[in-house]
């Protein structure tokens, strides 16, 4: 039956022994894309979804009106961030393989995305993060140590020991509390930016999801009611060309860019280098500008690539070539803005180790800090008795005999 | 006082609501300019504008999921699904999100979102207006799940379960949205006007979620139930003399098992009345629950008459419908049992 | 707090009392839109989403390149076909209206529509039809007395009693089982695709929704499958303004049209005069073309009107004008249909007249042969017992028990 | 008959219908090339080819529903959804199509969809990786639902499941895909090879839908249970020394309660355990069923030991998880009862 199949089947442009193939990616020449004013209508400017905004060109020099202006100390401090991201990421995925944290996901490869993107924002913009944007609560200086406690479920985790690795929050920063479950945070900041607009704020949301997750129904939704409603939301994706260990076809990307989902209901799409933090920046000033002067919703499809495995729980070479990022025509977004500075005469290799290497110390002296709040397993524990908190306002009589059940139990036994 | 029907009387604690706090809002399919299809929220938009009752997209995952974040930007969102036969597109958003929001992050966020749906048969609407899922949103810790029986009720209820941060599945039995069915359908409609819950303060009062109602003393069996089922038991003990306590649940989250565990103490007998299929529906965990509380003073099985195990049939509405003969028999059964 | 709301509240042109007013539908001339080459990719045809194929003119004069070449017997099969379903249509309604059955949905205005894509199909292909498609199942021969009997949840319900009026199916004559949840039937269709393509069959399959319906996930699930493995589906969304009270820019028709939705997946969308047999006919099978010859799915957004009210249950008045059908420019489909056929010399007022009685006939003999085998009041009646039929394939002991109980206590009853 | 886990059994379970029947196919996220996140469809694409083991966008609903079409076309589809936790999206799907197309359609159409997913705790996975939200289908007409508790079973409860044309969902309790793991998390893992139930057949074989099978016989006391905690239930047996009757469900819809009501009667007194949640969950109809089938033998309350009514935290996996002391308490309780 298979044989005579006559089934479309996507398929990556290599497997694993096979020779990376970035062919399929349509690029733009950096500075080619025209920046139309904020205020043109989505129906005018439906080629942007399909073209890609670049600004840094392949010697780290600035092209094109996408330019943000930002200052020499401004992307100083962004490739501050972005070395603090990675080096984060680099010793939480090596504590997760020494067994001091159950899971681990880097943006490795992804940095210039949520940092580019924090930068370009308003403190009181509500951000609805996916698992791969730390970079966006570093940005907003979520403490190290909070994370790292996050991920420690230790006696400081923002979460109180409740959820997964990684899936942080920040109240005080306007970061909404991750979910495990792909894509339900589009229409939640979509709502956020109803209610704004409700409310006659200004303030703005923005949300993230990978290219995967857009299959999701919580995708659809989102952008139906960002259409509909005009809401002022940032809606981004992140192309990381796989979704676990299935390629961006899987998704649909196959024939028409991730960027273009939302012309159908009227909602501009901008592809942009996710690699060029300038242009994530661009891009994302020009979203927010619409947004908050009332355009409407922005989908931005930023062109990236997973660096890293899915996950600590992910072997990535039993699916893709070993050497596939190396290929990618983006390259590192780290060494793209260090590249950029050098150029214009802001930085040199020596300034940029030591800040790396400060990185690291920072990342070392947190990870100290933080597992004196406890490890999963030496240390303070959270008390277990607060398990059965927080799952109403007021505990109910049936879950304060449960905790008693517990307690007992433990009693017994101790 | 006036006289309401429950669609009145759910209308006016919308209104009482939106009335005392400007953050309310409603969501939902057609209950804008049209103000609903049973009208429940009839005249909201014209009081309140059309940023305060909001027609939205045909998208009940899309309705949920933006009042969630609705509610985590500081406004305490209404959604109305149509009928609750159509809430399942919604599930993931309520389980994975909506129950889980406070829980998962210790308390700093939160969304009060309050979902009202009509529930239940007994208006020829077949097997997609017809059901009762509320034993899909009772398993799930983090929600609440409250169903009236009686216009006052519903008004009270309602407006507690908009001003809970907590978010609760309000399910609204619409055979009786215009009269106490008692589960005859062969009997002339009877109005609320005739019954004493129809008396409806004009005002706003709230009744706290988790205090079930004895609808009447009795000390020969108790009768567990809620929604429509509380007034087809009311009838099936009139019928049969029999001195029944009948208690109404009102909400089923949280349970207020000490008032099923004293009556069930005191009568030594136990009927479980619900709408809903029976296998692992809402009485399951009732009697279960009962069973583990009242253990020796249980003088015979617990009994539950409830909806058949199978969709609900356009053509055989009154044959699934668990109707007084069925309460009566299942009366039988339990009071007979030696 | 309201009156400072920047929320953007989509409203329709004209409510209750006041002048209908259609300026917002985008009109082509009649034989305006070219017809491209059934295998042009999607990428080059994206304006067939936004312009409209109309073949029929004004004054009922076919036009253009999209004429599908019906001849007069063809044509005049199709008029009859159209006014049997409006005769259908107009007696169930009336039928419920006297108590005779609980609920009904008419076709009104759309009949062109499922008469139009049925002749363009084969029998082979599998349809999926929505609650206002019942033109599908009398062009494909279904009896009426059966559509009728499922009204009637008779003896003779193919339903054995236990949908909700409407709600048929045709196993034999490949017309699926249509369900009360909305938009349900979309991924179903796809994936019957998808098989179809596996198994190497030319059969095609063919979904309906309102464009109300485009909100629901299934939409977005059965656009995202399809365009992943390119499926061999037509996937029709009926554009007839309303979804009960809410017109279509509720569900986000206000910027783009529904055509469009699948083009940011690479899904060629086509907008056509719903009201013209003929266009509808073209697209069809242009539509099937591709789909057949391993060109992939196609969306296609037929624009009509629902000239009656949403069901039995509803009250247009309450929400809409009292006259917008009549100020409908795309007019009604049978008359459009009658005045090209008299136009082209094959018919007259007085065929029509006597067309349309006959077909009246036809709907009453049928009505009549229908309620002999029972009415919800009168009549033979189904079996109770076989209300615990087809849960599973076999009945379990739990459900052979209830049914024992429920036979019993009716014993107890006689 | 080689040594397998239960991840090896499930991909022979696969392999055999495949072989057997060409209508077999698979979908799911990462199930082709990669061969599923915890390998079940390891090797099948290599060997049945892409168009028989497809690789499927995010969409758990998207899944079910193409799935839906493709059985009605006439294969056979065995869906995976990568966890328990992420099935939700597909719920409508689910409820509202799969479980009814039988039904409404009054036999016509029917589609033979197996959705496999593993569920369950104990592998640090948090609130989105450890549910076991078996109680949410049990309640739906239509749909049959599986656990298996060991390779042998899961391999032959499998390939009935994906025979039936009846829809199954089919819960792989994730702790114990590689060894029969006894609540123990202190302990050393434990491979299937110590254990019975992981000598399996290569070739075909199935065990029927709706048969519990008895762990161990005993007459002091009747334990339900089914997947993980079939293991967990033993180790506390024997810990205690009880002479209990441990009975697997192994497949919750069709229930034989036939198999539980000999017991109980015999034994008298009765505990149900399962890892969901305790509110609502499986347990609840067990514990309905057994007290009105077994109401004049029992000795004592019938006891539920289970997930308490909070989400699985991260950090109290092993306080949340029904662990053997907490077996043991409700042994000690149904026991001591009197
Ligand atoms: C609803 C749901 N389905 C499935 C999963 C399992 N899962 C976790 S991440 C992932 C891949 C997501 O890929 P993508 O959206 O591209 O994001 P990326 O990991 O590349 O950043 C999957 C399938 C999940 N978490 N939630
Ligand atoms: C999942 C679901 N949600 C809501 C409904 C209630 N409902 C029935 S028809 C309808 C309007 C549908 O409008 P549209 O898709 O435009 O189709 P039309 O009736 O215009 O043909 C609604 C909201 C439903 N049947 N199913
Ligand atoms: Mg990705
Ligand atoms: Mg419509």
């Amino acid at each position: 039956m298979a044989s005579k199949s006559r089934l479309h089947i996507p398929r990556p442009s290599a497997r694993p022994g096979e020779v990376p193939d970035f062919s399929y990616l349509a690029l733009s020449e950096p500075g080619a894309v025209a920046r139309p004013a904020c205020d043109t209508p989505a129906s005018k400017i439906e080629h942007l979804a399909h073209e890609m905004v670049r600004v840094l060109d392949d010697d780290g020099v600035a092209q094109g009106e996408w330019q943000p202006g930002l200052s020499p100390e401004q992307l100083q401090d962004a490739l501050r961030l972005m070395l603090l991201t990675r080096q984060f990421d680099d010793r939480m995925h090596r504590m997760q393989r020494q067994g001091k944290i159950s899971f681990y996901m880097q943006s490795l490869g992804e940095e210039a995305i949520s940092i580019g993107q924090g930068m370009a924002l308003k403190s009181g913009d509500m951000l609805f993060p996916s698992y791969r944007n730390q970079g966006l609560f570093i940005q907003r200086g979520t403490q190290l140590v909070d994370l790292m406690s996050q991920c420690l479920s230790n006696t400081r985790d923002m979460c109180k020991g409740r959820q997964m690795p990684v899936m942080y929050h920040n109240k005080a920063g306007n970061l909404f509390s991750i979910s495990g479950n792909l894509a339900t945070q589009y229409p939640h900041a979509v709502g956020w930016a109803m209610a704004s607009a409700i409310k006659g704020e200004d303030h703005i949301a923005a949300a993230w999801v990978g290219d995967g997750s857009t299959s999701e129904a919580d995708f659809h939704y989102a952008l139906t009611f960002a259409a509909v409603y005009h809401a002022p939301v940032i809606l981004n994706v992140i192309n990381n060309q796989w979704a676990i260990s299935t390629f961006q076809g899987i998704a649909g990307g196959e024939r028409r860019a991730f960027a273009a989902r939302g012309l159908g209901l009227g909602i501009p799409g901008i592809r942009v280098d996710g690699n060029d933090l300038l242009a994530v920046h661009a891009v994302t000033q020009w979203a927010a500008q619409r947004a908050r002067e009332g355009d409407g919703p922005t989908l931005i499809e930023h062109v990236t690539y997973r660096g890293g495995p899915h996950s600590t729980s992910d072997d990535p070479s039993r699916y893709r070539p070993k050497d596939e990022w190396q290929a990618f025509p983006l390259g590192d977004p780290v060494k793209r803005l260090k590249q950029h500075l050098i150029n214009i005469g802001h930085w040199s290799d020596e300034q940029h180790a030591a800040l790396d290497a400060e990185q690291k110390e920072i990342v070392i002296a947190a990870w100290k800090e933080a597992i004196s709040f406890g490890t999963m397993t030496d240390g303070p524990r959270l008390d277990v008795a607060e398990m059965f908190d927080d799952v109403y306002v007021e505990t109910p009589p049936s879950l304060i005999r449960q905790r008693q059940q517990l307690l007992a139990l433990k009693g017994v036994k101790s | 006082m006036s006289q309401m029907n429950m669609i009145q009387a759910i209308n006016s604690a919308l209104d009482a609501t939106m009335e005392k706090d400007p953050t309310v809002i409603i969501l939902g399919e057609d209950v804008g300019y049209f103000g609903g299809v049973f009208r429940c929220t009839d005249g909201l938009q014209a009081k309140y504008g059309e940023h305060r009752v909001i027609d939205a997209p045909i998208a009940e995952g899309g309705i949920i999921g933006s009042a969630i974040g609705i509610g985590v930007n500081g406004l305490r969102p209404v959604a109305e699904i149509q009928f609750a036969d159509y809430i399942y597109p919604g599930l993931d958003q309520i389980i994975s999100e909506l129950a889980r929001l406070r829980y998962r992050s210790a308390g700093e966020f939160f969304s009060p979102v309050t979902i009202r749906t009509p529930c239940g048969g007994g208006i020829r609407g077949g097997q997609t207006h017809s059901q009762s899922p509320e034993a899909l949103f009772t398993h799930l810790s983090g929600i609440k799940t409250v169903m009236p029986s009686s216009p006052y009720d519903a008004k009270g209820l309602l407006i507690s379960a908009i001003e809970s941060d907590d978010p609760v599945v309000f399910f609204e039995p619409k055979r009786i949205y215009n009269g106490p069915f008692d589960g005859d359908s062969n009997k002339p409609a009877v109005p609320w006007s005739t019954h004493p819950g129809g008396e409806v303060p004009d005002s706003y009062y709230s009744i706290p979620l988790g205090e079930a109602a004895i609808v009447q003393a009795g000390d020969e069996l108790s009768i567990i139930t809620y929604g429509t089922m509380v007034h087809v038991a009311q009838a099936a003990v009139r019928t049969m003399g029999v001195n029944a306590e009948i208690i109404d649940l009102r909400s089923l989250v949280p349970l207020d098992i000490e008032t099923l565990k004293r009556s069930v103490n005191k009568t030594g007998r136990c009927l479980i009345a619900h709408e809903a299929s029976k296998f692992c529906g809402f009485g399951a965990e009732l009697a279960a629950t009962v069973q583990e509380e009242c253990f020796w003073h249980l003088e015979a099985p617990i009994e539950r008459v409830a909806g058949w195990d199978t969709p609900y049939p356009h053509a055989f509405e009154w044959e699934y419908f668990p109707g007084q003969e069925r309460v009566m028999a299942g009366i039988r059964n339990v009071m007979e049992a030696a």
